[in-house]
């Protein structure tokens, strides 16, 4: 990992909700290896500009530069779990799109202890189980880029330590993190640097 | 490319075989539908057997509806589908995948179900068996493409299960009357025009065509 | 006897072809009326909450 | 301006369509065979033609939008797809009330009044398909990806059903077969209702376009009043 390259950029970035702006002019540059934390009110455009990052949606006017989405983790609001695959079928199955090697889904389980359930269907899973699940499917393949949002929304003590520890690895192994969060002291402990949306705008 | 999609079609079809939602549903409408249309039309009648075909092609596009209707639908749990978004899978390989798996489901109907069809309505297909399951694959094709596409356009809305029919069947009438006329002449034993094949084939090409060209536009916003 | 039938489906028909006419101005008069009273109500609750900031 | 060029362009629409009248009630004599019905003509077939020119130009507009992503396209597609159906509404009815008297019956399943019921159904497909979704980015797109698919399968009903016919002949309209056989006068009467149509259409066109702009500013306000909170 070369130290400050560039790892994301935006430039005059605009979205629009039919002629309301819901960006506008967003710049910025991160460098790889930063933990980003991306701040600010509900509807300030938090979501829709980490949907950009992760190439979810193009903006309307600018450009953004991101690495291509086989390096790229993202953790939306959802899960992103099928109900009736096992914990061990929904890794896989993510982990092959993905081009994760077949041991990252077996180890990630062993960590988050679940391996003695991979084959019971997520539907008989508690909340907590599935967050742990669902946060391998994030980051076993080990992507250099992460753009998570709202990651530590709704998830139980257990998770939230794990989603620390998990994300300090990450960032010790030179990935880039981008995250929004409300949970400001959590992120805070992490972040290198915040960024902050005001109604669309970067302040 | 080919891969992706396969994974997506294997994904779909584990994901159906566990709950059988749609596959139970779509089989007990189908049958329902034969026995319901049993009464509207008399199966004993002399001319049923110009008719029965195009029963048969009535009963099994109700079923593709409910089908493709779950096949994106099936992703918006835990928002599945934002995640698939996220991945490096192509749009066009995950339309694809999720069409065959659609194909499948379906085909798997259609043919639990045909031995009642033809119990139900003394029709004998075995006169011309590969032109029928021809006519039964390129039309069951032609309905799951253009479903799952619709299945994609309108996977969003509240409304979804009621819209998807109202704006596929129409488009669906061209394959669908070819399909008719197809069976009605396997049914009769006199051959129906080649040009219904035609008809379906060239259906078939230009509406795959058109909807791998614009998956990645629907899948991306 | 055939001509006045004719005659008289024959006025049947224009009517028809202006009445659909009729009934589509008819629907975008209302709708453009819907359209200006929304835009107003809605540009108000916008300028009384820059107000309120 | 532009009010005052909508109000110029309805007032010579109207006048038009007026004079149109006077000479087709007055000034023309009855069809030999068909007698005094045959007037209703003067609106079915300028009606397809305007209807069918409007989902023509739905489908060219739907693939601007998809290439240029600019709203202006989306919003022009929408306000012609709907502003098509009043005219097909008016091709299919005067149609039926012709078909009553010369045919004896009100519809017949003739490949032709087939396929022109199919586009009509399929057009309000997409004008349903439009109202149901709510974000406007999303409607835009994939409205115009349906009426792509709209235009290729109209054009396929409308081919497979010459296929259909070459099996099948049904009854087709006496002068559309007669080939050169129209009176060059009726002929030119066509002509001058297709043009009072499509001014007609075009002016409809223009009200119907601001009103889909408008449409989405009131979306981007409320988006607006709701970024407040």
């Amino acid at each position: 990992m070369q130290g400050s390259a560039v790892m994301l950029s935006a430039q005059g970035v605009w979205r629009y909700f039919g002629d309301f702006p819901a960006l506008r002019d967003i710049t910025f540059e991160i460098e790889a290896g930063a933990c980003v934390a991306l701040l600010g009110h509900n509807g300030a455009g938090k979501t829709t500009l980490l949907k950009l990052l992760a190439r979810l949606a193009a903006p309307q006017k600018g450009t953004i530069a991101a690495p291509p989405l086989t390096d790229t983790g993202y953790l939306g609001h959802g899960l992103g779990l099928y109900e009736d695959l096992s914990a061990i079928e929904n890794l896989r199955f993510w982990g092959e799109l993905h081009g994760a090697a077949a041991e990252a889904s077996t180890e990630w389980l062993k960590r988050v202890e679940l391996d003695h359930v991979a084959a019971a269907p997520v539907r008989q899973f508690s909340r907590g189980m599935r967050q742990r699940v669902a946060l391998g499917r994030a980051f076993q393949h080990f992507p250099k880029l992460l753009v998570l949002d709202e990651p530590f929304t709704g998830l139980d003590e257990r998770s939230v330590k794990l989603l620390q520890e998990v994300l300090r690895e990450a960032l010790g192994r030179g990935s880039t993190i981008v995250l929004s969060s409300h949970q400001i002291p959590e992120v805070m402990a992490l972040a290198t640097r915040t960024l902050k949306l005001d109604r669309g705008r970067l302040v | 490319m080919i891969a992706a999609a396969w994974q997506i079609a294997r994904k779909d079809l584990r994901q159906e075989l566990r709950s059988k939602e749609s596959l139970n549903a779509a089989l007990s409408l189908t049958v329902v539908l034969l026995i319901l249309f049993s009464f509207a039309f008399d199966p004993a009648a002399e001319d049923s057997k110009q008719w029965s075909g195009g029963l048969l092609w009535l009963v099994y596009s109700f079923a593709g509806a409910l089908i493709v209707n779950r096949s994106f639908a099936r992703e918006l749990m835990n928002d599945c589908l934002e995640a698939l978004r996220a991945s490096p899978v192509p749009s066009s390989a995950l339309f694809l995948g999720k069409a065959v798996a659609c194909f499948l489901i379906l085909m798997g109907v259609e043919l639990t179900a045909l031995p009642a069809f033809c119990i139900f309505y003394d029709v004998s297909l075995l006169g011309a068996p590969l032109m029928f399951i021809a006519t039964l694959a390129l039309t069951t094709w032609a309905v799951t493409v253009l479903g799952t596409m619709f299945s994609a356009l309108t996977v969003n809305l509240h409304m979804r299960e009621l819209m998807l029919p109202v704006l596929v069947y129409p488009m669906l009438i061209p394959p669908l009357v070819a399909a008719i006329e197809l069976t009605r002449g396997v049914i009769t034993g006199e051959p129906a025009s080649e040009i219904w094949f035609r008809l379906l084939i060239g259906f078939d090409i230009i509406f795959t065509a058109l909807a791998v060209a614009l998956a990645e536009v629907v899948l991306t916003d | 006897m055939i001509e006045a039938r004719n005659f008289t489906y024959m006025f049947y028909g224009f009517a028809a072809a202006w009445t659909v006419i009729v009934i589509y101005v008819i629907t975008l008069v209302s709708r453009e009326k819907k359209l200006g009273q929304e835009v107003a109500t809605l540009k108000k609750l916008i300028a009384e909450k820059e107000q309120s900031r | 301006m532009r009010e005052k060029l909508l109000y110029g362009l309805g007032l010579a629409a109207i006048l038009y369509l007026v004079r149109n009248l006077y000479v087709i009630f007055l000034v023309l004599p009855d069809e030999m065979a068909q007698g005094a019905i045959y007037r209703v003509f003067y609106f079915h077939l300028p009606g397809y033609f305007t209807a069918a020119l409007c989902y023509l130009l739905a489908g060219i507009f739907s693939a601007m939008y998809l290439i240029t992503r600019k709203w202006k396209w989306d919003s022009l597609a929408a306000a012609i797809t709907e502003v098509g159906l009043p005219f097909a509404a008016m091709n299919l009815i005067t149609g039926m009330i012709w078909g009553r008297i010369i045919w004896g019956i009100w519809w017949t399943w003739d490949p032709r009044l087939t396929s022109a019921l199919i586009s009509a159904l399929i057009y309000a497909g997409y004008l349903m398909l439009r109202q149901a979704i709510p974000d406007p980015t999303e409607r835009a797109k994939n409205s115009a990806v349906m009426a792509i698919f709209a235009f290729a399968s109209v054009i396929f009903t409308y081919k497979s059903n010459e296929w259909f016919r070459t099996q099948h002949p049904g009854p087709v309209l006496s002068i559309r077969t007669g080939g050169g056989t129209i009176d060059p006068q009726m002929e030119w009467m066509l002509a001058h209702n297709l043009f009072a149509l499509l001014l007609l259409a075009g002016l409809l066109l223009a009200i119907r376009w601001r009103q889909e702009e408008r449409q989405r500013e009131i979306e981007s306000l409320r988006r607006e009043a709701l970024s407040f909170s």
